[in-house]
C-alpha cells in the first residue's frame, strides 16, 4: 500500500446536519482505499493534519466522500472549503475494517459523527446488515437514508426522542440481539458508547470491532503520537490509532 | 533524484550526505512507514527515533497539542529497545539507501556509554546523543542544561564508541554557546540543534494541560528565530560543524540555516504538515544553488553578514 | 464599560486594576497615541514604554520582522528619559482613567535605584524592573539571567522605592522558578513573565540579519506555550502574585494564563495586529465568567488541574 | 483626529499593471483622510499589518483607493482579496503631505510603487502640477491617465526606455526644474531615487517633501518600531515614520 497528499477538489458539498458537511472529492487515493480508513486534511493555516474517517469510496471514479462536523478552528476551515477549491488529503490512512465474511450477520452502531466510516463498511452486508444509529437530536440525525439505500435495516435512536426512539444505542442493540443471530458488531462513536457496546458484545461473545480516536500528528505510524494502551496476552502495549488502527478488537481495548 | 547533484552532498564529521537535508529524530520513526509515502533515498539521512538500552512505553496519550505555527509533544522517548531494533528494524534501514543516525538516550551517563558501545560494530553512521529531551522524568533535558552534565555524558559515549558523535543541544537554557562548547571540549564531533522549547496548553473546559505530561516540547515554524538564533550563537563558538534544525519548513529556512552557520539541516514537524516537504527543501536549495551561481551549498555555511 | 463588572476587577500587590487586562511595556508607549484608537479607561492598566534615568535613542532601524505566528524586536530601550516623561508625558497619562505602570531599565543596579526613587513620589501606580530586555548591550537581560543579578537589582529598587515593586524575567533561562525565587527573597512584590525569546531571523538576499542588531526578542501567539509554561512553573514556585504576558491574543488565551497562576495579564503583540484585541479579550472574560457561573476572576487563578 | 481599524468591503479590483492591484474601499474613514497618509491592512495569517499609502480619498462616499504591489507574502494575500471581500484597513495613519499653498507650481515625483500616494496630493494643484513618474518598463507603468485626469503635466521615465522617456527621473526633473519656477517638490519612491531628488532640490533652494519607508509593527507611533534618523539642529533624533512621517522635510532626513 502506498500513501500520498495530494491537494483533491471538491466535488460536490452539502451541509446536511448542524454543523454537519457532506463533500465527495476527487481523489487517485480511492483506488487503494478501504472502508475505515481515514484521511488527514491540510487545513490552511494549521500545523497538524485533520483526521477525518472515510464514508464512502467511489474505486471506480476514483473519489472519496467524507462527512465532517464543526468542532474546533479546523474543522471550521474545512467547512469553508467550496466545490471546486481543494483539500490536500493525505491517505489511505490506517486499517480500517476487517469485514470477514459478509454473509454473516451484521450489526453496525454509530453514535454522531462516528457513523460515517460504518456506511462503506456496511454496503457488502447489504441485507443482512443492521444499522442503530444514535444522535443527540434530531436536527443531528444523518445517513439514515444512506444506509437504507445500500440494504441495510436503520434503527435511529435520539437523546431526546425527537427522532426514533428515545435515549442511547444499547437498548436497541440487545433488543437486536435478542430477536436475531448476530456474527458481528462494528461499532464507531464517542468513547463511551464504545464502551458500552463493546460490554454488550463481550457479554454475548460476539465478535466487536471499534474505531478509536485519538491526537495525531503524522497520521502514519511515525511520530507515535496516537498511543493507546492496548492488552496483548498479559501486558499493555501501546498500539497507534493511526498505523495499528484506528479499528481495533474491541477485546483488546483497555476502558 | 536529478536535483541531487553532487552541490548538495555534505560530509558532517566524516560521514558523507547525499544532500543536506535529514529527517529530525522522532518525526519519522525507523523509517518505515514514509516508506509507503516516498522513497527514502531522496533524503540526505535519517535521524531514527530517540533509542534506550531498554524498550520504554512512553507517556499516555494525549501526545500532542497544536499551537500557533507550531505543536506540542510529550512522546516520552516511546521505543522498542535497541535489541529490538538492531533484529528488526536496521536490516530493513540498511537497504534504504540513506544515511542513519542513531538518536539514544537512556537515564545515566553509563546507559548511554553502554547503547553506544553496543551500536558501535552496527551499520548506522553516526550517533546523536540526547541530552535535550524535554519529555523525561530522568536522564533527557537534565543533562543537556548544564555544562558539567553535557560534558560528562559526552565523555562517557566518547570513550565508548568509535562512530561519528553528534550531541544534539536542547534551546531550554540560559547560554547555549557555553554547553555547545562543553560538549566540543568533551570530544564531540558535531553538534545537532535544536531540540524542543519547553511549553504548555491548557484545556480551559477541563482546566487540564492537553498533554498528559502537562508539559511538553514545541517545535515548527514557530521556534524557527529562536533555533536560527541558537546556530548561529553555537556556531559562533565552536569549530565543529553544526547540523541546523527547528522549525524549518521551506527551502528559504534551510539557506537561513546555513547562513548562520549549519552545515546540514534536520527537518521534523513541516513534514506532518506536508510528507514532502523534506523533498521540496532539498529541490529548492539545489535550485537555489543554480540561479546564484553556487558552486557547492557548503559555501553558503556561515556565510551571514552579521551587521 | 458594561462588561466592566466589578467581577473583573484583580488586586496584584496592593493595586485594585478595573480588570485584569494591561497593555504590555513596549507596544504602547506611553498610551497618547492608542487614545486616538480607543478609550485608554477600557484597559485595567498600562505598563509604559521602558524607561531610564537618561534619553536613548535606541538601535537603528529595522527594529522589527514578521515570523510565523509572532514577530522580532530590537527597539532598543528607545526613550525619553524619566525628567521627560515626567513633564510630558504623566500628566497625560495621569488623565486616562487606568492604571501606570512604570517600566524601568538601567545599566547597573544603581542606574534603576536612582530611577524608582524619583519615581517614588509621583503618581505611577506600581514599578515594573525590567531585567529582562534582549536588546541592549549592558544592563537588561544580563541581570534577568542570574539568580543573583536579578536579587541584587530587585534589592536595589527596593531599598529605593515604597511602590508596589513588579520584577519583569525573561524565559531565556535554564530555570526561571528559581530566578523567581530569588527576586521574591529580595523583596519583590509581583512578578510579570515573560519579556521576549532570543530570536533572529536572515535575509537571504543580502545575508545580512534583518535586525540592525542581528537578534530580537520573539513575541505574539507563537511564544504562548512557552509563555504559560513559565508561568506555570513560576506560579507554583512564588508567593507573590504573577502577571502573565506572552503571545496572548484571545480571551481563551488568557483563561489559560489564569489558570495556571496569573492574578492579571498583559497584551502587547495582539495590539498590533488588532489595536482592539485587549478590549475584546476584556470582554470575552467578563463574558466567560457570566457563562460559566463564576462570581470573580481571581477564582480562576492557578485553578489549572494537572495531570 | 480618530484612528479605527474597520473590515472595509473591496468595491472593486483590477489588476493594473505586473502584479498590482488598484482598489476601492469602501471605507468610513475615509472622511478624516489627508493625503499622503496610509492604512495599515491587516493580512490573514499575519502579525504585522502592511503599511500601504492612501492613493484617492472619496470623502463624500466614504471610499479609500489603494495600489498595491505584490512583493512578499502579506501583499500577496491582499492580491487574493475579491470585489465582496473585506480587508481590515487601521487608518488613517500618519501625517501626510502639507501641501500648503496649491496656488504654487508643484512638481510630483515618484517611482514605481511611489507614486500612487502623490496622486490625491496632485488634484488641488491641478494645472499648475507637472508629474515626473519612474518605472523599470512599460508594464509598470501606473496612473498616468489619471493623473492627467486631475490636470497634471506627465512625464513618463522609464529605466528601459519602453515608455517615455529612457533613464531616471533626475534628468526630466531639472529639465522641468530650468524651464518654469516650481514652489514645492513631493517626491515618493525608492530611497535612492530621493535622496536624489533631496538633492536637486536642495542644490536649488526648493522646498521638497519625501514619503519615507520602514518596516513597522503598530502603524500609530507607540511601538517605535520604524525609526529613521532625522537632522533636528546639530543633533540627530529618531523620528518614527508611522507617526512624525511618512512624510518629512526632505532637508531634515540623513540620507
Ligand atoms: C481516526 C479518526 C477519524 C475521524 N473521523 C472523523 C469524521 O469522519 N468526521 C469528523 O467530523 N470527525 C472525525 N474525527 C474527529 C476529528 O478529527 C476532530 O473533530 C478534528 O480533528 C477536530 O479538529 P479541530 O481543529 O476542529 O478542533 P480543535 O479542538 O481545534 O483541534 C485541536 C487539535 O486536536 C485534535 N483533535 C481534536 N479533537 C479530536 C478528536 N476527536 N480526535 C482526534 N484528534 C482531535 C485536532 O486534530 C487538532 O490537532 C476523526 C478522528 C479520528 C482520530
Ligand atoms: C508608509 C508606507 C507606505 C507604503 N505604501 C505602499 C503602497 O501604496 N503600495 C505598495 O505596494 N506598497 C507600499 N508600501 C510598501 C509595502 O508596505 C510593502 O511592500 C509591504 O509591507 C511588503 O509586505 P509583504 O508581506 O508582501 O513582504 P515581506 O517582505 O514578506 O514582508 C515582511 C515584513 O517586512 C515589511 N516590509 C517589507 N517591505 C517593506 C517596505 N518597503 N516598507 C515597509 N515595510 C516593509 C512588511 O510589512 C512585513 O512586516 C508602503 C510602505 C510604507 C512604509
Ligand atoms: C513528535 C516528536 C518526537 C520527537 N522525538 C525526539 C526524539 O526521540 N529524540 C530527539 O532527539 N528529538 C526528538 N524530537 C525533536 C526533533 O527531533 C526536533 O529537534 C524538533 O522537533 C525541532 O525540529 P522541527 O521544528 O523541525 O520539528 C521530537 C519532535 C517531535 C515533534
Ligand atoms: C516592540 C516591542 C517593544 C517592547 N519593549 C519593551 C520594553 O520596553 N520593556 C519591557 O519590559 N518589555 C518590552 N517588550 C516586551 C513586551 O512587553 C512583552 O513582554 C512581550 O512582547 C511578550 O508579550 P506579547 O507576546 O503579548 O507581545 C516589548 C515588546 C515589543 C513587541
Ligand atoms: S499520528 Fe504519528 S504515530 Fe499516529
Ligand atoms: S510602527 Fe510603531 S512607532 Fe511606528
Amino acid at each position: 500500500m502506498t500513501i500520498s497528499a495530494l491537494p483533491c477538489p471538491v466535488l460536490s458539498r452539502e451541509n446536511i446536519a448542524a454543523g454537519v458537511y457532506d463533500v465527495w472529492l476527487s481523489a487517485p487515493q480511492a483506488e487503494q482505499a478501504k472502508p475505515g480508513q481515514f484521511v488527514g486534511v491540510r487545513c490552511e493555516g494549521f500545523t497538524l493534519r485533520r483526521p477525518v474517517s472515510i464514508c464512502e469510496i467511489d474505486r471506480a471514479r476514483g473519489r472519496l466522500r467524507l462527512i465532517f462536523e464543526e468542532r474546533g478552528e479546523g474543522t471550521r476551515w474545512m467547512t469553508s472549503v467550496r466545490v471546486g477549491e481543494t483539500m490536500d488529503l493525505l491517505a489511505p490512512l490506517g486499517n480500517g475494517f476487517n469485514l470477514g465474511d459478509a454473509g454473516r450477520a451484521a450489526v453496525f452502531v454509530g453514535g454522531g459523527i462516528g457513523v460515517p466510516p460504518l456506511l462503506e463498511a456496511a454496503k457488502p452486508f447489504a441485507g443482512h446488515a443492521d444499522a442503530i444509529l444514535g444522535f443527540r437530536s434530531k436536527p443531528n440525525v444523518i445517513l439514515k437514508a444512506d444506509f437504507e439505500r445500500f440494504g441495510a435495516h436503520v434503527t435511529v435512536v435520539t437523546q431526546d426522542g425527537t427522532e426514533g426512539e428515545t435515549g442511547v444505542v444499547t437498548p436497541p442493540l440487545e433488543k437486536r440481539l435478542d430477536s436475531a443471530p448476530c456474527g458481528v458488531i462494528f461499532a464507531c462513536g464517542p468513547r463511551p458508547m464504545l464502551a458500552a457496546v463493546a460490554g454488550v458484545a463481550e457479554a454475548r461473545g460476539i465478535p466487536c470491532f471499534v474505531s478509536m480516536e485519538a491526537r495525531m500528528a503524522c497520521g502514519v505510524g511515525a511520530c507515535l503520537s496516537c498511543a493507546i494502551p492496548v492488552k496483548v496476552g498479559n501486558e499493555v502495549q501501546n498500539w497507534h490509532v493511526c498505523k495499528n488502527g484506528p479499528v481495533f478488537d474491541a477485546a483488546r481495548i483497555v476502558w | 533524484m536529478d536535483k541531487q547533484s553532487s552541490a548538495l552532498a555534505v560530509t558532517v564529521a566524516g560521514v558523507t550526505f547525499r544532500n543536506p537535508v535529514i529527517a529530525a529524530s522522532g518525526t519519522f520513526g525507523f523509517g518505515r512507514e514514509y516508506a509507503k509515502v516516498f522513497d527514502l533515498s531522496g533524503l540526505g539521512g535519517i535521524a531514527l527515533k530517540g533509542m534506550t538500552l531498554k524498550s520504554r512505553s512512553g507517556n499516555p496519550s494525549p501526545r500532542v497539542a497544536e499551537t500557533p505555527s507550531g505543536m506540542l509533544n510529550c512522546i516520552g522517548l516511546q521505543n522498542p529497545g535497541v535489541e529490538y531494533f538492531l533484529k528488526n528494524e536496521l536490516p530493513f534501514l540498511q537497504k534504504q539507501g540513506t544515511r542513519l543516525i542513531s538518536n539514544i538516550a537512556g537515564d545515566a551517563p553509563e546507559d548511554y556509554a553502554a547503547l553506544a558501545a553496543r551500536l558501535d560494530g552496527e551499520p548506522v553512521d553516526m550517533l546523536e546523543l540526547n541530552i535535550s529531551c524535554p519529555n523525561v522524568k530522568t536522564g533527557g533535558m537534565a543533562f543537556g542544561v548544564t555544562c558539567e552534565g553535557a560534558a560528562e555524558v559526552t565523555r562517557a559515549v566518547r570513550a565508548a564508541t568509535k562512530k561519528p558523535l553528534c550531541v544534539k543541544l536542547s534551546p531550554n537554557v540560559t547560554d547555549i554557546a557555553s554547553i555547545a562548547q562543553a560538549v566540543e571540549d568533551a570530544g564531540a564531533d558535531a553538534l545537532s540543534l535544536i531540540n524542543t522549547l519547553l511549553g504548555m496548553r491548557i484545556d480551559i473546559r477541563t482546566r487540564r494541560p492537553i498533554l498528559s505530561n502537562n508539559v511538553g516540547g514545541l517545535s515548527g515554524p514557530a521556534v524557527f528565530p529562536v533555533a536560527l538564533r541558537c546556530v548561529w550563537q553555537v556556531a559562533k563558538a565552536v569549530r565543529i560543524p553544526v547540523i541546523g534544525m527547528g522549525g524549518i519548513a521551506t527551502w528559504e529556512d534551510a539557506v537561513q540555516m546555513f547562513l548562520a552557520g549549519a552545515s546540514a539541516v534536520q527537518v521534523g514537524t513541516a513534514t506532518f504538515t506536508d510528507p514532502y516537504a523534506m523533498l521540496a527543501i532539498r529541490d529548492g536549495l539545489a535550485d537555489y544553488l543554480e540561479t546564484e551561481h553556487i558552486a557547492h551549498i557548503s559555501e553558503l555555511t556561515g556565510q551571514i553578514r552579521p551587521n
